[in-house]
């Protein structure tokens, strides 16, 4: 996935040359999970920013740039230090369509890592999607592999309204997936369904599609259950219609993610899917995430994240509730 | 080898030109056309007027809550007159002489505080950016600014505000070391008014002034009488000048006071004492200015008479405003309305329309209408 | 409730030397609504700190403080400026428990203004629990009235874990109630039922309690119809009990907030309901909320926000479903 | 009046006692206790040794991503030595021989970098904060345990270590300028080891030195040279000994150098030359204060082997670590546990005893187990 997204970048900084990348250690170094890698020496030290070490600063100039007309993609080195950011993201980028009446807007992709899988240290395993979900004016996208990697950070890049989006490490390496030499985006807000079945509906993004992928294959294999997997892509704006229409089809819904439960993605989701289908509803819409728990260590993080085991027991449940 | 001093070392300098017993050092007085002296002064009368107008529009309920400019008004036109028109105006909140300088019109100033989002928006042409309300997060988009127009190779300089309870913000930190590691066409314009709220300096810092924090990213600072028009522009033109150059950014720290309430939402009394206040009324930027212009036989008559209807007029224009469009909320939260949003909007409109017990919720406010006493209700 | 609130202050700081308050204008002004009026005179400028204007700095030193076993309360003059130190929030005063296993904790209270209703500019009308609420280790708090306000914050004071405590700016001075002379506390994480009815149940908190309460009113009076209504209380975490058994009875419900809706903290309330009493809904749970759209001025305000005839509207339409 | 110069002007000093030529200036020279110098000595070599030891263990997939200390090690010795063990330190992640020396075990270290919380505990009666991953946010951190020990009356001094990287945040400059307005004992330790990851001091701030950001804050700001554990040292005592006499906060900058990776998923040679490293190679502390030691006849034998076989036991013991009960994730978010943590509990207790399917879920990697090639899953 990593060259996917360098790919993505690479070429959007070929067609526009208002795209210019800006973070720490996204120059010389390539980022520290090269992402970047190589951008420097293509396009300038100018165009492609060592920055300081702040992340306010990183958003906050970053904003400026947009302000002037500039597309900026910024990197946070870990979704766990965005919220040093956080005021600069919701206070301003977020807004300045909206207090400006329009006169100005921040194009701008804000880039980070999230998520576990690495065997890493506190604060770069996780998941905070919904902190940025809940903020209006934002979007917020997770691919789920090399090829809806570039296709959206194309996509986000072009977007005239600022987009995060978060990147799965433990993506970064594993997943491999063709990718078309031509330049491709895919429409922010727009989920895909990727397996279509009649008896369920699996939600998931990011690094959970896979999980729920293969929960698909075990209750087809084991159980003779068809299931509907729902990549959501963009997690906000949710598209609700590719959702609710799935589950007014199958009755029955099971959602992922690696965000602990409470106050979390799932439960948006969960309550847009009974406000969309309620009469169709066969059983409750469970969710299978992290527990409600802080930073748990990587020799214990496979128990705390959902996998293939857990979601399709979880399924089996809905089926049998 | 044991305990050097390193080479540099520091110091700052303070500039003062026309102090407040009228005494001018001649020598560093800035050769400024007749014309300019005069707009000058018109624009710190307008902040004058147009401060103590809004004070009564809020007491009547007709504006929210505003904070007012007096004592800053130096501060503000001499820094912002050293600006051209295609160079960048970043304000705090409490820049209304210089915004009105920068060209928006009182009316939008007035519908900004009375709660109207219309009041944010810069006209196509303006280099300003809007009113940003938490402190210091300003600063760090204008240093954006001037990295973009250092970027797009145009020749545009940035002029930043902020207080000086602002530079105890993680923000002002960030800014002023980007600025300084990227060398961009920024000149901070630091208004010292003494006080942040109820916090007095010393109580904000422990450095001595605001301008020696400059050293801290190996930038320019410099500390001048920020109720001496004449100082402040001299400084402001030569930050300016030396930004155009591409010799990068300076902090300009003007030592200034604010005589009125922070807010109309404050009551100074809790915390300061008014022979402090009484003091600063003797270093008033505007009596000290008229006299220099008087005794250069520069001084008009009638410009508060014209000064007083140009505002009268702006506050007819106001209370003209249509009652605000309940459904323009949806209009610029993104570039295309998502489908939830157009759910939405069609959901308030169906509510608005069908007038089904909409309640208050149907009839906002319109400005002007509902009078109420809006200091104790605002912020208590 | 500003009375009540700087009574509860006044007493646990007579009660407990360890306590003390620290924020931006808290002393000599005695905060800019005047919760913490003449206490910087009663105990003095060590204990009652006026700081200077850096958020971050307010929380991250009151975490050093309760690392050392005080109890700092800070305020945060507005919700909306408490972005600025979001990392020190969820870095750090959720954490250290974890992180440190038990070694250390910050027993401390960051008290905030939220929402909207008088006529402020923007960042001072926002309604932000949703961003707390979805933190592992914190405790999110929203009393309704004088009487929970003072019990809240006084339990709070006591919580060993960091409390985030909303005052809405509505009830500051419009709420008026008896409270007693003697320090009074009431558990976090306890909801109240403050209305009984079998029909249907509302849920809300904060300022929006009032708009429950009256929207049962109009119910009541003009259809007849018996509301339970649920005061949370306490956002997180969640006495999911008290709302399932109250929407268990009812089989409908309708969830208030001035939050926005998507991703807000409606969804969660939803979402446990379905999980909790699906089989006793009779109707989608509907959400009465702020509309997914930035700030939108005072002028405006009324329409964006929650009132009781919307209430009232979308409870006739679940009444109906 | 004019451009006058304020008063004081300002200086930064520079401080140097044994040089990497080995000269001594004795006039300066600490009046350290040959055990002390001893005991310094082998803090440093435990520094290094484990260092290199946690190098391998990273590369067998026995922990996980890791920062190592090499080249630091007079840095942070040299000013951890100056405290007592009431006063308070407060590390970032990067401190590992100060952290030894205040008593951290080392397999509690290991834990850590392997993934267990359990590493992040200090014992009972131990006045030091765990590790902080995220940089520069336990400064403001140190600042409340400084005011608290003064509200308490406590004569305590609170040491913070942070990069030079981290001097850039915001939370850098807020905690500074706290303490400088509180005035309270801490000792602000900064580790210029002129990169951060692949950022050069240059890039990080136009100022000249860390010291001189002092300035800003009204703080005494001293530049020493962080290789040289007695001029360290001396600046700390200083700075410490100021604090415990009321006298308030001290920044102190340590010149010194990354010798290795920052950490185990770094590649250094895509972003820094080899010279330079070989460069600061010849001022490595070890070698000089070794040098120095021998001259004072104070060199004793074996200490490597001793190091050596500690840091072998002690790998033994965490070796020896019983896999991590997944359940431990519960028990400390909140004092009490509350019903939803207590369902969630006993969901995954039922899923883990039932062992139904239960998969890679209920086997977490006990340490040692299924060794990887760390660096690339870890980081890239
Ligand atoms: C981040 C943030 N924190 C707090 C506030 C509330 N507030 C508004 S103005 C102000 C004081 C500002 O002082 P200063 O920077 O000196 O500017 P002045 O008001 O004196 O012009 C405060 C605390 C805010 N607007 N933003
Ligand atoms: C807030 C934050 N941003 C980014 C990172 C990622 N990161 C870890 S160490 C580091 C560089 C730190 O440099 P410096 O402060 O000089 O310390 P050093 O590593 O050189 O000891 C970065 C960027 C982080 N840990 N925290
Ligand atoms: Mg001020
Ligand atoms: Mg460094």
């Amino acid at each position: 996935m990593v060259k996917a997204l360098n790919l993505a970048l690479l070429q959007e900084m070929e067609r526009d040359p208002d795209v210019l990348i800006l973070g720490e250690d996204v120059g010389v170094d390539g980022g520290v999970f090269r992402v970047t890698d190589d951008l420097q020496r293509k396009f300038g030290s100018q165009r492609v920013i060592d920055s300081p070490l702040a992340e306010a600063a990183i958003i906050g100039t970053a904003v400026g740039m947009a302000l002037y007309g500039l597309k900026p993609v910024c990197e946070i080195q870990f979704s766990g230090f965005a919220f040093q950011c956080f005021h600069q993201i919701e206070n301003h980028a977020a807004r300045y369509r909206m207090r400006s009446q329009g006169r100005f807007h921040c194009q701008m992709v804000i880039r980070m890592p999230y998520g576990g899988g690495v065997r890493a240290l506190e604060h770069h395993t996780e998941s905070e999607e919904q902190f940025y979900a809940h903020v209006p004016g934002l979007k917020m996208v997770i691919p789920s592999g090399p090829r809806t990697a570039r296709a959206l950070l194309t996509s986000a890049i072009r977007d005239p309204d600022p987009v995060i989006f978060f990147e799965s490490k433990a993506l970064y390496h594993a997943a491999k997936e063709e990718i078309p030499e031509e330049s491709e985006s895919f429409p922010i807000g727009r989920a895909q369904v990727v397996r279509e079945g009649r008896d369920l509906t699996l939600v998931a993004y990011g690094a959970m599609l896979r999980v729920a992928r293969e929960a698909a294959d075990v209750l087809q294999a084991e159980d003779g259950v068809e299931t509907d997997v729902v990549d959501l892509l963009t997690i906000a704006p949710l598209d609700r219609e590719t959702i609710v229409t799935s589950v007014g089809k199958t009755g029955r819904a099971v959602v992922i993610h690696e965000a602990p439960k409470s106050f979390g993605p799932g439960a948006e989701i969960a309550a847009s899917i009974m406000e969309g289908t309620f009469l169709h509803l066969e059983a409750p819409v469970r969710r299978v995430t992290a527990h409600d728990v802080s930073f748990v260590g990587f020799a214990r993080e496979k128990a705390n994240v959902p996998d293939v085991a857990r979601v399709v027991a979880a399924a089996r449940e809905t089926l049998a509730f | 080898m044991p305990r050097l001093i390193l080479e540099p070392r520091f110091h700052v300098e303070y500039l003062s030109i026309l102090d407040s017993e009228g005494n001018l050092d001649a020598s560093l007085e800035p050769k400024l056309p007749p014309g300019d002296l005069k707009a000058l002064y018109r624009a710190m009368v307008l902040g004058r007027r147009l401060d103590e107008r809004m004070v009564r529009l809020q007491r009547q309920g007709r504006i929210g809550t505003f904070a007012p400019i007096k004592g800053q008004e130096a501060s503000q036109m001499g820094s912002v007159f050293a600006l051209r028109p295609t160079d960048w105006m970043v304000p705090s909140f409490r820049e209304t002489a210089a915004m009105i300088w920068r060209g928006w019109p009182i009316e939008k100033i007035l519908l900004f505080f009375a709660g109207y989002v219309e009041g944010g928006q810069p006209a196509p042409d303006q280099h300003d950016l809007p009113i940003t309300i938490p402190v210091g997060t300003q600063l760090p988009h204008a240093v954006g600014l001037a990295y973009a127009a250092q970027y797009r190779g145009d020749d545009a300089v940035v002029m930043a505000y902020f207080g000086d309870g602002a530079t105890s913000e993680g923000d002002f930190h960030e800014a002023l070391n980007f600025a300084g590691v990227w060398h961009v066409p920024v000149v901070f314009i630091c208004q010292n008014n003494q006080w942040a709220i109820s916090v007095p300096l010393k109580k904000q810092t422990h450095s001595k002034t605001i301008a020696q924090k400059a050293l801290a990213y190996g930038l320019p600072g410099i500390q001048v009488d920020g109720n001496d028009v004449l100082a402040v522009y001299v400084a402001a033109r030569e930050a300016v000048e030396r930004a155009h150059a591409g010799e990068g950014p300076t902090l300009i720290e003007c030592v200034t006071y604010r005589l009125g309430v922070h807010t109309t939402a404050d009551d100074p009394t809790k915390y300061r004492a008014q022979e402090e206040v009484a003091a600063w009324e003797q270093k008033d930027p505007l009596t000290r200015f008229r006299a220099h212009l008087e005794k250069k036989d520069l001084l008009e008559d009638g410009v508060e008479q014209r000064v007083d209807e140009e505002i009268a007029e702006a506050v007819r224009r106001f209370e003209a405003t249509p009652p605000a469009d309940p459904l323009a909320v949806f209009d610029h939260v993104y570039a295309e309305m998502p489908p939830h949003l157009r759910a939405q909007r069609e959901d308030l409109a169906r509510w608005l329309r069908e007038g089904a017990a909409p309640g208050p919720a149907a009839t906002p406010t319109p400005p002007g209408a509902t009078p109420m006493r809006g200091q104790r209700l605002t912020r208590r």
